[in-house]
């Protein structure tokens, strides 16, 4: 049994991955001042925002619809490599054939890496990703709940965001400082592995009407 | 120290900025649709459309190269950060003609990523767009991919822009535009960090008494970190580095564009620019044009670009094309 | 904090960046005689000359406007310090084409000095010289003596500059920048203070959250200090004491001029013209012709100076005459 | 009987002021960077260099032609309003009627006088040069050597550069500060005040071939 999954449900998991980007968005931005050019977190704020707008209420009441507004609205935030990436990843959730939650986030990987070379260990975004999907496949795969499968995933990505700490950037700015990338966590994983974490807690917590938590 | 900037809401910086540069030059440009920069009066049917894209807070690049004789539309971004597909998209459309478009892209993750994004998008509404990257940033090492885009995007949107206004084809104007980014190569350095204008952080830390060969556009740090040296040290450092890069021989025509980052001196760029001229000039290099000034600052970062190209009788002549672009008027 | 400026030994500063400014403008200027900036090509025989002076380390001012339509020569001085009269003497006497020669002086202490000295000695060998004094910084009272001659001697420049081109006699030209001269205002901010390239000290001292309006050129501390204001706020304070000042009435034509200190972007320049632009509309005040970029610097100080003049039809059609000074290109 | 100076002696007394300049064109420019734009030093130093330069040995042996030399490349120092006022001074020297110290030092203030409005009170140069300049007419009058009237000028140069302490600069770039400048020495005084230290150091302590010390 995998886990379909509700724009409603998908609404809520939105609002948490929204807020746990608000509270952490000066770390993010801190992150990026370390790699890069300390614009992370104020993107990733405004990439929520677009994402919470494509689920609030009175929009379509349709996942995919929402989907594929809300990749198309993150890639409008101008923010530089990572409002592309995930405007990419959302955005392509709206292709999957099925609609189970693993099916879709593999869906918008698949786009994602489309767009990117970046392999897991290349200190990316990716490196937090492709865990959390690859848990969401195992979980989903083992028939496990939805709300099981986000902490399976957000567990994944904040494993793999940890990780990048002890890599060399390959990726997009940070790669021109080569070495000296190593101790610091890639913010970009960061941001994964909170929306991951958001995603988790917001489906958790929220008084919702899913029957799936 | 604290962040001392004439602002307003953080979060307005770029509508603001874009608002006040339209405002200031009513008679070479307007914002058009989604803060794209537009020429005033749109170009003649049948002409190649020239668009590029890339992040605010470096002004006046790269908005202010839009006009007559260069840019048609440009894209301008977030503080430092790429603009999203969708209004690069828009700024193809605006900027089709009916002969194409040419898109010049600057060598930088985000924009990369957007333009790529944007081609895709481009080719599905059946869109005449021709791509070029620019990537001359020799820090990077040998591999092109590696080599950002700096302050070279300024002879090729000077050199494209003239192509494209005497009317020759897309692919023409690609070829030209291709041309003149194998034929150039650019090192950065800076000495004092900039602050980023939204979040009021140092985007790097420098020692007192250092500098770093190889610095971003975007304040990312480069390698080439070392203590403080004198203008003609500098310059010669430098210069010899892109010489050998670019394999320049005496006898060749070179272009040299002096960046200034933005608190630099216009009086340091020259004193630079005497050097770069004497080693020149001691190899029997030929410098055929110089530009010096402020074309693509990162905020109150101090340290400058270096850019030499090998320029040809057809590059050379479209460099010296008038252009009524506002920081970049030639008669 | 060190200062980090790309120079080599102090003393060489000023002959260093003409020598860089000279070799990287081969077509429009040329350095003769005593370190003077003339153009390349002199002007025709019977025509006005016009000449300044003015110290060095405000780059591109003053000598980036030498060039067809604007100065024939310029005298720079040492850092922050005005020229002596010998030069200026000899720059007169460069500029003499048989028709006589506007001697454009802005008020500073030991420029009025050095000119006076200058208008004596030119009297005494018989040379056809009038001297136009620009004052126009209101931070100095009601009193013209006491005014600062600030970013206004840019239209100065430029309206008797074309003039002269145009082949007006003296007496004209010389009224054409009394006229411009009585007609504009300007008002300078600073709040972040600058080194002295030769000594490396900071210029003044201001408070971390502080900044100072009626701030001179070379970064004499004025009177207006006061806790820092956003953009808006800033403009607002210094527009309306302006326009006060000029006693500009709606309907009435003006240029507006913002110059950057140094090291303020051109991104905050443009979020305070917005500012400027949304005040004058309100008041019915036409903007007739704006101007916004670095025309002369206080090295790294970072301010700005907001300028307005009141232009008629005359004033208007020179302003918008050709120029092909390296730092103010016109078409 | 009144001083007559030789070239010679002169050029002994600018010796002098060199030295003194130079032992202090630091703290001259620190003064500037409290009232002015910080270079007064910097000026001073070229300015004495101008004059040793212009009675250097090798030279004509004319003071007036040598004064007038000074004056004209004190002039070309492009040095601001201090070298400006310093070659009228010394250039104005040469115009004297009379051949002795004091007339000399009073013709070339009468020529500094014609190029400022600046009185004694208005915190500049001339609130040393004044009271220097009468104190040598008074010595000369009441028949001292060379060397006691120039100890008398040094002593009133240095009262009077003290005394602008306490004054309100009127002219120059330090107008601009109004009141705030109280407090402070002013620079042109203070090296007014060093150069007449050095013109008594440099006639007492070098030893020339003077009969007047
Ligand atoms: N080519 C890429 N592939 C995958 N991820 C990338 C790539 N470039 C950048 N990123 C991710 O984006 C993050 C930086 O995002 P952000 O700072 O918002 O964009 P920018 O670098 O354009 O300022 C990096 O930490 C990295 O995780
Ligand atoms: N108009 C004036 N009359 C008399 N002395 C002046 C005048 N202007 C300036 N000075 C003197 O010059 C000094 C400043 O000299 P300096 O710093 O070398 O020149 P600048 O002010 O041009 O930088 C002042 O301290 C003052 O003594
Ligand atoms: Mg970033
Ligand atoms: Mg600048
Ligand atoms: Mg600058
Ligand atoms: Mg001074």
């Amino acid at each position: 049994m995998s886990c379909d999954v509700t724009k409603n449900d998908f609404a809520r998991m939105i609002a948490g991955a929204a807020a746990a980007i608000r509270a952490q968005h000066t770390m993010l931005s801190e992150l990026d001042c370390a790699s890069g050019d300390g614009d992370h977190g104020a993107t990733m704020l405004r990439a929520v925002e677009k994402l919470e707008k494509a689920f609030a209420p009175g929009g379509s009441d349709d996942l995919k619809t929402c989907l594929r507004e809300a990749g198309w609205s993150v890639l409008g935030v101008d923010g530089g490599a990572s409002s592309s990436l995930l405007g990419v990843f959302f955005g392509g959730m709206a292709d999957a054939a099925a609609t189970d939650l693993a099916a879709m986030f593999e869906a918008g990987l698949a786009a994602l890496r489309k767009q990117t070379k970046a392999q897991p260990g290349d200190k990316t975004m990716v490196d937090a990703l492709v865990p959390a999907i690859l848990a969401m496949r195992a979980a989903d795969d083992g028939g496990k709940s939805l709300r099981e499968t986000l902490h399976d995933a957000a567990a994944a990505a904040h494993t793999g965001a940890e990780a990048t700490r002890h890599l060399t950037a390959r990726y997009g700015r940070a790669k021109f400082l080569g070495e000296k990338t190593r101790g610091h966590l890639d913010p970009g994983a960061a941001s994964v592995s909170l929306m991951f974490a958001g995603f988790y807690q917001g489906l958790s917590h929220s008084k919702g009407e899913s029957g799936n938590a | 120290m604290k962040m001392k900037k004439f602002i307003n809401q953080p979060e307005n910086i770029v509508a603001e900025l874009l608002e006040g540069f339209a405002l200031s030059h009513p008679q070479q440009i307007r914002l058009v649709g989604n803060n794209l920069v537009a020429r005033a009066a749109p170009k003649a049917k049948g002409k190649v459309g020239v668009v590029t894209l890339g992040g605010s807070g470096h002004e006046p690049g790269l908005s202010g190269f839009v006009g007559e004789g260069m840019l048609d539309v440009s894209v301008p971004g977030e503080i430092f950060a790429a603009p999203g597909a969708p209004r690069c998209l828009e700024a193809i459309r605006l900027a089709d003609y009916g002969a194409g478009v040419l898109f010049i892209v600057l060598n930088h993750a985000g924009d990369v990523l957007s333009a790529n994004l944007t081609m895709e998008m481009a080719k599905r509404e059946g869109l005449n767009v021709k791509m070029t990257l620019t990537h001359e940033d020799i820090s990077g090492g040998t591999n092109p991919e590696d080599r950002r885009g700096l302050v070279g995007f300024l002879p090729v949107y000077k050199v494209a822009g003239a192509a494209a206004e005497e009317g020759q084809p897309l692919d023409a104007c690609f070829e030209i535009a291709e041309r003149m980014g194998r034929n150039m190569r650019t090192l950065a350095v800076a000495v004092q960090t900039a602050t980023h204008p939204s979040t009021g952080h140092a985007i790097f830390e420098l020692g007192d008494d250092e500098m770093e060969i190889g610095m971003g556009q975007h304040g990312e740090a480069g390698t080439g970190r070392m203590k403080l040296k004198s203008a003609d040290e500098t310059a010669e450092i430098m210069l010899e580095m892109l010489l050998k890069d670019l394999e320049v021989k005496a006898g060749e025509e070179l272009l040299v564009v002096i960046n200034g980052a933005g608190a630099t001196t216009l009086m340091e760029l020259f004193i630079l620019f005497r050097r770069v001229d004497q080693i020149l000039k001691a190899r029997g290099i030929k410098l055929a044009r110089a530009k010096v000034g402020e074309f693509i600052t990162t905020q109150e970062q101090a340290g400058f670009q270096l850019m030499i190209a090998r320029m040809d009788q057809v590059l050379l002549r479209l460099w010296d094309a008038p252009s009524n672009a506002p920081y970049f008027v030639v008669r």
